[in-house]
């Protein structure tokens, strides 16, 4: 179907919602690159306009991607609540953003409406929204998940204390949790990026950060990023496996790209779940996603980045997970160019995301080859705080030395806690005064050289 | 306090746990003031972000490259290919351009093969920083090829690939007549790390391939990253298991190499 | 809300006082859903910003507006002259460049000028928005020369000055042997009024001259703005008080002018 | 005297401290206009290696521009206050930020010492900090000011009501004036942009929004920003003038170009002192300033354009003002060339005002030349509301249809009381609730149209 909208005279047509989708998208180096962008403002804004008008109706009428080939559109149609979409199926995507911003919708009605919002009437939506937009209604939502702690309650803002090693070594990453833990992360969960993908290596640091986690009975969780075929095979070998972790994409052939299907991680989430490791709540897994990851793959579709970036969350809805993150500028400058673009995917994402019921983190962050330095993150970081994003990730002074990015440091979740009033998830804050590390105004205490957690290191 | 007395010379809170640092190269245990990160540190921090900027910058420096190649394999000729990405600006911009040969290059690549078959082809890639397999690629070469050539399988012509990206491997692996492919690439620079190598392995390159079907050793350096022999040995094992199986990528586990 | 009911429809709150709309062009009484713009009003200022971003980057069309300012000035030529920002790109980098005319345009005006000596000399420059003045200028300059003319004041050949600052009137004017100097210049452009001009009006035009000592009619354009007479009227009340008080700037207000 | 660091064995050398203050500047376009940005990012981070050693004494020692040349050289250095600078005169640059940021530094330690730092020293300060350290220290500082209300109370956030109108018409103004206060916004000032500096259409609207205070009680201030001169005319012939408005600049030759001087100033801040006409104070100045108007006027000085710009805060603090803003994006990307540049440079001139003791507000804006849009200006809002701005512009629908650039809509002031919980100056708030505008929660009303406030226009 094609779509229209005239400005002084001139008429734009957009031949369909995926196009539509696209040029209606703020200006970002992947779209460009995928010869997706629109190419002058003016037609950036007269997408808008006709997206606004779009009903809500169409996007379950005209699928992005075909329903036969895709197998992510497949999960979206089928998995579609229409009860929940009721109230809202007379609306146009425009009148969507309205009623969203409008006192009328609360975090309870949100919540109501939530399943029957389609991840592509979120990216819609979110194209027409600006930032403030973005976190005024993201702050509004709410989505609360358990493992050994309970994440995502209104003024918490939890961390994930990521101790990579270029070599995973133990001792290496054992020295960066214990900085992390007396810093006061790692409540989302700690989560180690492996260099490499040798089971026997990953299996290692699953039953250090285990014993670590049983010695000082830190209620937290514990994860291994390895591909989700390794994991299972430590699962099946009995190796402590609390969340099962997995990349993925929006499109089908995005996923194959990560050597992965649907019908994968179903396996995995019946085999983390069979484990029965959570101790207040059955939320197992833990996915990454990040806009730009589909074109990197050469795996999009023609769909512009964001819309495909919204559609992963219809996978990792479906896994209730216990914790999703979008890796925002992890991937490069291809895709988002600069700390703007990254900044304002980053807004998208968490704002789509918890739209869809999503516990969102973000991983605030930028390589070495984009247009960004800290102040773009101290940017971001405190605009997420403020939008009530999740999660973060902790990383010794922000620069991860395995995956060689920047990302947030243990100290920057201690000034967007301080400077807003946060706090961590409650079971590990009282673990966390228990300790001594922090007291119980949520200040950092000074920790001396006979600390238990330094005990053994 | 007291307006007229000296403000206390300790407002930087030490962190008691200092001694961690020999276990890595993480920016542990820097201490607080308030809750930030004390100057001096961030200051470090900028100049390492400096640097890691200027490494995705520099280019590789060719003729010593092809030199260091040519004496590890001196039988066969060093092939110098391109990517179509001209610049570092359009390498940056495109990565579609520097997954593909340009068409000089796709010549010299076909001409150098001729009916030849090979199991395994070989690339050097400047990748994201050039510096990283101008410091390592040769080493671990040299560690790498005589296992090989000991487990007998044969080598095509060593390539130097400019302004490349890991996909590059699929079309040089096919065009030499290659059943598999080994790609050694300057990763993205990190602050501590501004020079790690990493090395790709897909067996049955072709063009199309995604990374679901190749295999991965990353973070290849000297500064605490993998050793070069480590590097080479587990490169090694990779390429005998992707024969056994007769595939790369997410099925093939270091345990099947090991027969685990 | 009952989860079954669908979500009323009135949730944009209106404003009780759209009808004050017809005294201003300012975007009032546009509503609010929550603490927000409607998205309607929204996108339209998108579009406007659109708009307005592209009208900065509009080139002026000499040809029309060198004839129309023949026609108004017969007896002298109409003088083409360029700032040394040579592109839109430099112009809005340098706006030193702006300030200052380029070699040829120095010459052309020297020559232009000869030893003749001025009251007035006038200028229409793109500024930041060429259409501004491409729209403005001949209608006020028609309505303002007879006024020169009718008190006597002799008027040096009118200009056209390309990527044009406020200040180049002071070298024009300084090379236009004038002793006052007028410049007609495109503002920059809002989103309501995106071709708005400015006249700034200089006595002793002199390189070097700051602006507390220019006097300024601003936002001249038919959408809201000062009307064409009016805009004329006004710089000639000022010229007057300039040529009486043998100033112009922070210590000529319109009250001198006036007599008040 | 000669600066030094090393990097890595290269040493770098900075002739002056003029020199190194420029070339520890963040990047910006109006330094690499003036020839005086550091050339390279790293020799960007040795100038701030090499700034942040050197010790606050040398700001007395040595002067940027030198005394004999320059009146604001010559306020600085005269009005230090060498008691308040004692506590931390053993300190370097470096020091002070490290200072500023740790828990020892508090509202009240951070008043007292205030004096003794120069605006050098902030501007040395503010160029060694990220954007996080702006946000967070500036939040920390307290200026309240009053005249008929009470302005940068903690937990408030206030407005300027600017109601500006091409040929300023005043009912056209009147009629912006009262869109506004009924959406909240005005407790700052209201203050309109004269489009002519005509006498007569000035006092005009400074009698029109007098009778519009009195009639309905307004608990707040007007002004006509108009030439100082023109001003100083109308209270000399009676006029009701509240405040006295003028733009400054941080070097003599910045304000001379703009036809003033410190004696004028004196003059007009004498004039209106006189008045008497503030009810619960007696701060009755207002300031602009912005980060380029040194440079756009030529007037620099050779100093880079954030320290010209904490030079302005001198001139400000010497007469008390009730209310200073930085109109931060208004000149334009010559100066500061997009979104990035533009926050950057307001979270600096916060900062900075702060720390001298001035009551800074921001007009969050843009022009249609720069690289920016409503999405920086979302980002910058609220990171400024977060620390602790005193006040916003408040423009009809973000569009000044006389200045012709954008800042922030009253709907914008909402949005940011609304996400962090501030509230408008007590007074004000109390008249705002009184007239039904907005009830005791900061919620604005539906006003009907038979509200009092739209009966006379
Ligand atoms: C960037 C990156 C990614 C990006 C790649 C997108 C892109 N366009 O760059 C994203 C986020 C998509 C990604 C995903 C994954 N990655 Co990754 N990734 C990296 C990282 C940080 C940098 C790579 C780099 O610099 N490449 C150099 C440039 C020049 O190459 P390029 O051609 O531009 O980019 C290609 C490669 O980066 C490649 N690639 C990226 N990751 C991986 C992982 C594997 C196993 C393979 C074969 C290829 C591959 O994909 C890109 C497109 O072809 C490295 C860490 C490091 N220090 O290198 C980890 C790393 C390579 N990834 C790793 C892993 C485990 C994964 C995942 C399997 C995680 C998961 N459980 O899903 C997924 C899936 C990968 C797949 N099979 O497709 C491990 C590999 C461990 C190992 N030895 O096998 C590493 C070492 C570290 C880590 N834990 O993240 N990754
Ligand atoms: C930008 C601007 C400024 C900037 C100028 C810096 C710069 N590089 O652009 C700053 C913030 C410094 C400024 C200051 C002032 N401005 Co002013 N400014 C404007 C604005 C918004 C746009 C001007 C424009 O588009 N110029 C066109 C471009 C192409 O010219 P340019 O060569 O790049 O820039 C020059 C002119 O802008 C000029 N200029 C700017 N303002 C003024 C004011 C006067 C009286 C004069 C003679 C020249 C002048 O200075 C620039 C450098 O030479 C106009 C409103 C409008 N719609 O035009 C008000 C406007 C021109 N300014 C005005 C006023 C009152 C002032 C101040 C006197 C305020 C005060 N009380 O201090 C000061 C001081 C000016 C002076 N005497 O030096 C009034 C003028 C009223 C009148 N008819 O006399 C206007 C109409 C509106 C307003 N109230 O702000 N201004």
């Amino acid at each position: 179907m094609a779509y229209r909208s005239t400005i002084q005279g001139i008429v734009y047509t957009f031949p369909s919602l995926a196009t539509l989708l696209a040029k209606a998208s703020p200006l970002r180096s992947g779209d460009v690159l995928a010869g997706l962008a629109a190419d002058t403002y003016m037609e950036r804004v007269a997408a808008q306009m006709a997206l606004a008008d779009v009903p809500l109706k169409t996007f379950l009428a005209e699928a992005v991607i075909p329903y036969e080939k895709d197998e992510v559109t497949r999960l979206i149609m089928d998995g579609h609540d229409a009860a929940a979409f009721a109230p809202v199926s007379h609306l146009t995507a425009g009148g969507l953003r309205d009623w969203l911003l409008s006192a009328e919708a609360s975090t309870t009605t949100i919540q109501a409406i939530s399943p029957g919002i389609t991840p592509e009437m979120a990216a819609a939506v979110s194209k027409l929204m600006r930032n403030q937009d973005l976190i005024a209604v993201a702050k509004k939502c709410s989505v609360v998940t358990k493992f050994r702690n309970t994440i995502g309650l209104g003024g918490r803002l939890s961390t994930r204390l990521q101790p990579n090693h270029p070599t995973d070594d133990p001792k290496g990453i054992a020295a960066s949790m214990v900085d992390g833990l007396l810093y006061g992360s790692g409540d989302a969960v700690i989560g180690i990026n492996p260099a490499t993908d040798d089971p026997e290596a990953v299996a290692t640091l699953l039953y250090m950060i285990d014993e670590l986690r049983e010695n000082y009975q830190i209620p937290t969780q514990s994860c291994v990023l390895s591909h989700v075929t390794t994991t299972i095979g430590l699962i099946n070998q009995g190796v402590p496996v609390d969340l099962v972790f997995q990349s993925i994409g929006g499109t089908q052939k995005t996923n194959s790209s990560f050597g992965i299907s649907l019908s994968l991680l179903q396996e995995a989430y019946q085999a983390a779940l069979s484990l029965n490791r959570g101790t207040i709540g059955n939320n197992v897994m833990y996915f990454e996603t990040g806009q730009g990851n589909a074109l990197s793959a050469n795996a999009h579709e023609g769909i512009d980045q964001q819309t495909c970036e919204a559609r992963a969350y219809a996978v990792a809805k479906k896994f209730n997970p216990l914790l999703v993150n979008t890796v925002v500028g992890f991937i490069g400058p291809e895709y988002l160019f600069d700390g703007k673009q990254i900044i304002r995917a980053a807004l998208e994402d968490h704002f789509c995301a918890k739209l869809l019921g999503l516990p969102m983190g973000v991983d605030i962050c930028y390589t070495n080859h984009a247009e960004a330095d800290q102040d773009d993150m101290d940017n971001l970081l405190t605009l997420l705080a403020v939008a009530g994003c999740t999660f973060i990730m902790g990383v010794p002074g922000a620069d991860d030395i395995m995956l060689n990015y920047q990302s947030t440091s243990f100290h920057d979740a201690l000034y967007a806690r301080n400077i807003l009033g946060l706090r961590p998830a409650p079971e590990f804050e009282q673990w966390l005064v228990r300790q001594g590390i922090m007291d119980g105004e949520s200040n950092l205490l000074t920790v001396a050289p006979s600390h238990r957690l330094l005990k053994n290191v | 306090m007291d307006a007229l007395k000296p403000v206390d010379g300790n407002f930087i809170q030490k962190d008691a746990w200092g001694r961690l640092r020999q276990f890595t190269n993480a920016r542990i245990a820097v201490g607080k003031t308030g809750t930030a990160i004390p100057l001096a540190e961030n200051l470090l921090f900028r100049a390492d972000h400096a640097r890691a900027r200027d490494a995705v910058y520099t280019a590789l420096d060719e003729e010593p490259m092809a030199a260091a190649l040519q004496v590890l394999l001196p039988a066969l000729p060093v092939l110098r290919l391109k990517s179509r990405a001209e610049t570092r600006q359009e390498y940056l911009q495109r990565p579609d351009w520097g997954r593909q040969l340009c068409d000089a290059s796709k010549q010299l690549a076909k001409d150098a093969a001729g009916s030849n078959r090979y199991d395994v082809a070989i690339m050097v890639a400047d990748g994201l920083s050039a510096q990283a397999v101008q410091l390592h690629a040769p080493a671990v070469l040299a560690a790498f090829l005589p296992l090989l050539a000991g487990a007998g399988f044969s080598v095509a012509p060593l390539c130097i690939a400019r302004q490349a990206r890991v996909a590059i491997s699929d079309e040089v692996g096919a065009l030499l007549n290659s059943r598999l492919s080994i790609i050694l690439i300057g990763e993205r620079p990190g602050l501590s790390s501004p020079h790690s190598m990493g090395i790709y392995i897909t067996y049955n390159p072709a063009i199309g391939n995604t990374d679901e079907s190749r295999n991965c050793i990353s973070n290849i350096h000297p500064l605490g990253g993998l050793a070069y022999q480590e590097a080479a040995l587990q490169a090694f094992n990779l390429v005998k298991g992707a024969f056994a199986l007769q595939l790369t990528g997410v099925h093939l586990k270091s345990h099947h190499v090991l027969g685990g």
